[in-house]
């Protein structure tokens, strides 16, 4: 079998060259790839032929890992699966660990997960900002964003104690109760943020040459989209509603007002525009969760050790911060997880890369691939 | 009508252009955010997970540890490597603690396991960069550390 | 006796002609006094150079709430001079496959041909290498000599990004010399001269800038420098996000620094020209004539602000794609520019009459 | 749609295609199909307007070393109706072939690369069935339940 593996892998190694075509790596040290990603491009002068994602060079094998390990031991590898929004993954993971186990988060923990999931949202977005912003070739905004991060930062690790890799949502509840003077603190960095996201704006949107840039580039057709798995903000772009929170909500999204984010042209500029008036919904969600947050335990009662029901499995979305994050868990009767299957929404969003960049100019590629919001471990897992 | 478009685009054109420019320009004169790290540092909040440490008893002399062997269960890296024997009086008592740091990702369950007060989180260490990776497996001397008289937070993560 | 800069001109060559007659070599003097001014200006050109890369990440660290370099020396000073020496004193990586002696050149050529410009540029009345009767045309010429030079480093590095830069360089440059004459032309006619010093002394009899009637003339100017020096947003030759480095992917050590300085010297001449041509040069403010500054200490404020100007573009304006970035050349900036031409003529027509031709 | 109504439906309406039709303890509709109608199946639940699952969620596969199986898991969802809907098919381990749903959903693509890879399941008339993940000369699948190697540990000790 492994003789036909090998003549299949040749088979689709190789180029054809036309007349004054050419072959350039654009990674997997690159200064716009946002990590190892790398992209063999065919090109003609600056016209771009052809784009092959090549993936791997991050690949851990989370998958495997999490075979491995406990359920809550898998937890602390989810914060990798994505690091820049772990929040999201961990909640995820939990969340289809409590549906396999039947578990209930209590009340407060729901909130909170919400207010950290958001805020994780927001850091999120800011880093996507700047390092959209970078790619196009405007290096100021990312300072913007990093100084805003920062003070969600601050948040997370006042509460949790870690900056980056939280492990702070567990399986049925959170990891430790907030300090009395995170609300406030919350508060005030909700009011000094709001007034920011529109000199954001003031900087970026309107600037025509972004606006070259990304008006136009880069087009998502709602078909091509749909079909290609393309999801989140990305698919948004394009007009889709394709919001999970919505459409299958879990935490409490159904007991929030917010209204889902949807641009119709489907470019890089719509894409952008999408995130933009996301992290005013994610305000607008953190300041109604933290009205509704009440004193209460912060953990489910769970046996000491966890264990999945024989032949269960569960699949289990929630809206990252990129997307949809699907988690597939298939449980064995032991307290590790047959199977662990995470559904990032990059490794689907990269993946039209191709199609959308045939025909258009080498400097596109950075456009749409920051437009993505492309995060690589989260493509490698 | 399209020389008047013409027109109209480069002039609004321009004018955002200055408007991003009267942001930019607005922060040259505002104040910086940075800190000045080795001079300046910013306090760690008590919860932070810098650096893991083995609580001594000092009127004891001894360490807390009962070598229950909880927080080696809990590491989902098994970086924890740990002895201990039978004492004279009956009870467990640690002899060899290791903790390997190369592999360890500060996850806090073994300091969520601990029931006997023996692990915790220390705020106050946080430049753990070592020049060798094997200083990184630092063992119950080096770990060792003796809670002040009066804890600086109650709120330690524990 | 008043201490302008025509003053120090004729005080230090009245010096060396002095020590010439010493060494009894005064007949050499049309030799000597050359090299000396030049030596003079290259001092004066590495020195600001290193001060303005020291400015430029001072001006883009305040703008990101940062503080920027503050290490080597009071504010980080000599943290530029530190990178030179740093540059200097690495080790010298070339490719193996490079074309050898364009690869060797290029760089040279870049930077000699940059400073050049600094020939014709007036610091003060009198305060000129030379004082040529065509400075405007000599610098337009011979700035854009950089092109030749960058699209030889491109080709000699043997490396498909630095061609691309190269390529980009060579599509950009000429088509922004275009707009940079055409937006110079309406003071030409204005003034009647194409010396630098004749511009300037007209401002000075007019008593007004020709920032105030020729706003639109400046914009166009400022940003064809700017695309002339290959700075943000016109930074595609190299677009670090695309191409890395561009046409200087394959340089290092003291080649790099030449790129490094001749991109900095071609903004110093971009906004001397500018400063001339649209700030009146030495001339003071007039309300603070009575401080009695001298005129180049005027020239280098006034240069300074301009420069500020385009660092502020540089860390606020994305980069344009290529083709954009033609045709904003092409289809707004020389169309505009031509505008402003016929619309200046019609004006001064107007105003003097047939005098004016 | 509720998950029952669309069982029900589903069991009168591809009578013939679905071997079972369950709902799991976690509420979760899933169909066991065999690998020879697993591609229409696909094709009809997409196309149909009653159903319209246009959003291929996720692709995986399963390694059941006991059973000597290895089934391929796809989760369907429609953007228009909100359900969800799990596909299971079986293939046998020693030798796991089956047919691609490119043709049905172009992001089934890489899915089915990185099982591909992963877990050694050929996808027949896939365009493009390379490693994605792996070193393109790798011979190894390392999800696989029985994946050795050198150097590779299970959790290190």
């Amino acid at each position: 079998m492994t003789d036909l593996l090998l003549s299949q892998v040749k088979a689709g190694g190789e180029f054809q060259f036309g007349a004054d075509e050419y072959i350039v790596n654009l990674g997997p040290q690159h200064p716009a790839t946002h990590g190892v990603l790398r992209l063999i491009v065919k090109l003609d002068g600056e016209t771009i032929k052809e784009t092959t994602p090549i993936l791997g060079y991050l690949h851990r094998s989370i998958e495997k890992i999490c075979e491995n390990r406990t359920y809550p031991q898998c937890i602390t590898y989810t914060d990798r699966v994505d690091y820049v929004s772990a929040m999201s993954v961990n909640l995820a993971f939990a969340l289809a660990t409590e549906k396999l186990m039947n578990i209930e988060a209590p009340s407060r923990a729901q909130w909170l997960r919400m207010i950290f999931v958001e805020l994780q949202r927001l850091a999120s977005h800011l880093l996507w900002m700047g390092a959209f912003a970078g790619d196009i070739g405007a290096l100021t905004p990312f300072l913007y964003g990093l100084r805003e991060r920062e003070r969600i930062m601050d948040l997370f690790e006042m509460t949790c104690g870690q900056r980056l890799t939280y492990n702070y949502i567990r399986i049925g509840g959170v990891m430790i109760d907030i300090l009395p003077d995170f609300v406030p603190k919350c508060r005030a960095f909700l009011d000094y943020f709001q007034p920011k996201i529109d000199e954001y704006e003031d900087l970026l949107s309107y600037n025509p040459i972004f606006l070259e840039r990304t008006k136009g580039v880069g087009i998502i057709t709602p078909e091509v989209g749909i079909d290609a798995g393309v999801c989140g903000p990305t698919l948004r772009g394009s007009g889709i509603a394709c919001d999970v929170r919505k459409q299958q909500s879990y935490l409490y999204y159904d007991q929030v007002q917010f209204n889902e984010c949807i641009e119709t042209a489907g470019d890089c500029w719509s894409r952008y525009k999408v995130r933009m008036n996301e992290m005013r919904e994610s305000v607008s969600i953190i300041r109604q969760s933290l009205e509704r947050l009440e004193p209460g335990p912060i953990e489910a009662k769970m046996p000491p050790i966890l264990k999945a029901p024989v032949n269960s499995e569960i699949y289990s979305r929630i809206e990252s911060s990129r997307g949809e994050m699907g988690v597939y868990l298939v449980g064995d009767g032991t307290a590790k997880p047959w199977k662990a299957k995470f559904r990032c929404a990059s490794f689907n969003n990269l993946y039209v890369l191709d199609q959308l960049t045939r025909g258009w100019k080498i400097a596109d590629i950075m456009s749409v691939l920051g437009s993505f919001d492309l995060i690589v471990p989260e493509v490698d897992r | 009508m399209g020389m008047i478009k013409y027109f109209t685009n480069i002039v609004s054109g321009f004018w955002n252009l200055m408007v991003g420019l009267s942001v930019t320009i607005g922060y040259f004169f505002k104040g910086t955010t940075t800190v000045q790290y080795p001079e300046e540092r910013l306090p760690l909040p008590a919860r932070s997970r810098s650096m893991i440490k083995l609580i001594y008893d000092g009127e004891k002399d001894q360490f807390n540890c009962v070598a229950c062997l909880m927080c080696m269960k809990a590491c989902p890296n098994n970086c924890i490597k740990l002895e201990g024997v039978r004492q004279a009086d009956g009870k467990r008592r640690m002899t060899t603690f290791k903790l390997d740091f190369s592999t360890c990702i500060f996850c806090g369950y073994c300091v969520e396991a601990c029931g006997f007060d023996a692990l915790t989180f220390v705020s106050e260490e946080y430049e753990n960069a070592v020049y060798k990776r094997g200083s990184l497996l630092q063992d119950e001397q080096a770990m060792k550390w003796i809670r002040p008289i009066q804890p600086a937070n109650q709120e330690v993560l524990k | 006796m008043m201490f302008t800069g025509e003053n120090i001109v004729q005080i230090v060559s009245d010096f060396l002609h002095w020590i010439y007659s010493q060494l009894g070599i005064s007949s050499l003097a049309g030799v000597i006094d050359p090299i000396i001014a030049a030596v003079v200006m290259f001092l004066f050109i590495a020195v600001f150079v290193m001060f303005l890369v020291w400015m430029e990440r001072k001006v883009s660290a305040h703008m990101q709430s940062r503080i920027g370099p503050n290490r080597v020396g009071p504010m980080g000073l000599f943290q530029t001079v530190a990178d030179a020496i740093k540059l200097t004193i690495k080790e010298d990586i070339k490719p193996v496959h490079r074309d050898k002696i364009p690869y060797f050149i290029a760089p040279i050529v870049t930077f000699v041909a940059t400073f050049m410009g600094m020939v014709v540029i007036p610091f003060d009345k009198g305060m000129v290498v030379q004082d040529l009767n065509v400075g405007i045309l000599y610098i337009i010429a011979i700035t854009g000599f950089t092109v030749i030079a960058i699209l030889t480093a491109g080709w000699s590095s043997n490396n498909k990004f630095a061609l691309l830069g190269g390529f980009r360089s060579a599509a950009q440059i000429i088509s922004y010399e275009v707009p940079l004459v055409l937006s110079v032309v309406p003071i030409i006619m204005m003034t009647g001269t194409l010396s630098l010093t004749g511009i300037v002394e007209y401002q000075r009899q007019a008593g007004y800038w020709f920032i105030f009637p020729q706003i639109i003339a400046f914009i166009i100017f400022i940003t064809s420098a700017t695309a002339e020096a290959n700075r943000a947003p016109f930074d595609i030759p190299e677009a670090e996000s695309e191409l890395i480095g561009g046409f200087h992917t394959e340089y290092s050590g003291v080649k790099f620094a030449m790129f490094f300085l001749g991109e900095y010297i071609a903004v110093v001449v971009s906004s001397s020209v500018a400063v001339t041509l649209f700030f009146g040069g030495w001339l003071p403010l007039s309300f603070l004539s009575f401080l009695h500054i001298p005129g180049f200490i005027w020239f280098l404020g006034k240069l300074l602000l301009v420069i500020y100007l385009i660092m502020a573009f540089r860390w606020t304006f994305p980069r344009l794609r290529v083709d954009q970035l033609m045709d904003f050349g092409w289809k707004v900036l020389i169309p505009v520019s031509i505008l402003n031409i016929l619309l200046t003529a019609a004006v001064w027509l107007l105003l003097y009459g047939k005098k004016a031709l | 749609m509720k998950n029952d109504e669309l069982k029900s439906k589903i069991e009168v309406d591809f009578k013939e295609d679905v071997q079972s039709a369950v709902i799991s303890a976690q509420k979760e509709l899933i169909l066991t199909v065999s690998s020879e109608r697993y591609v229409a199946l696909c094709q009809k639940l997409r196309d149909e307007n009653e159903y319209f699952f246009n959003h291929l969620s996720c692709l995986t596969a399963v390694d059941f070393p006991k059973e000597n199986k290895i089934t391929v898991v796809s989760h369907l969802w429609s953007y228009k109706y909100f359900h969800q809907l799990t596909v299971k098919v079986d293939t046998d381990r020693n030798n796991p072939k089956i047919a691609t749903l490119e043709n049905v959903w172009k992001s089934a693509n890489w899915f089915e690369r990185e099982v591909f890879d992963l877990y050694g399941v050929v996808f027949e008339g896939h365009t493009d069935l390379r490693r994605i993940m792996m070193p393109e000369d790798y011979k190894k699948f390392p999800l696989r339940k029985d994946f050795a190697d050198d150097g590779f540990i299970v959790k290190p000790s």
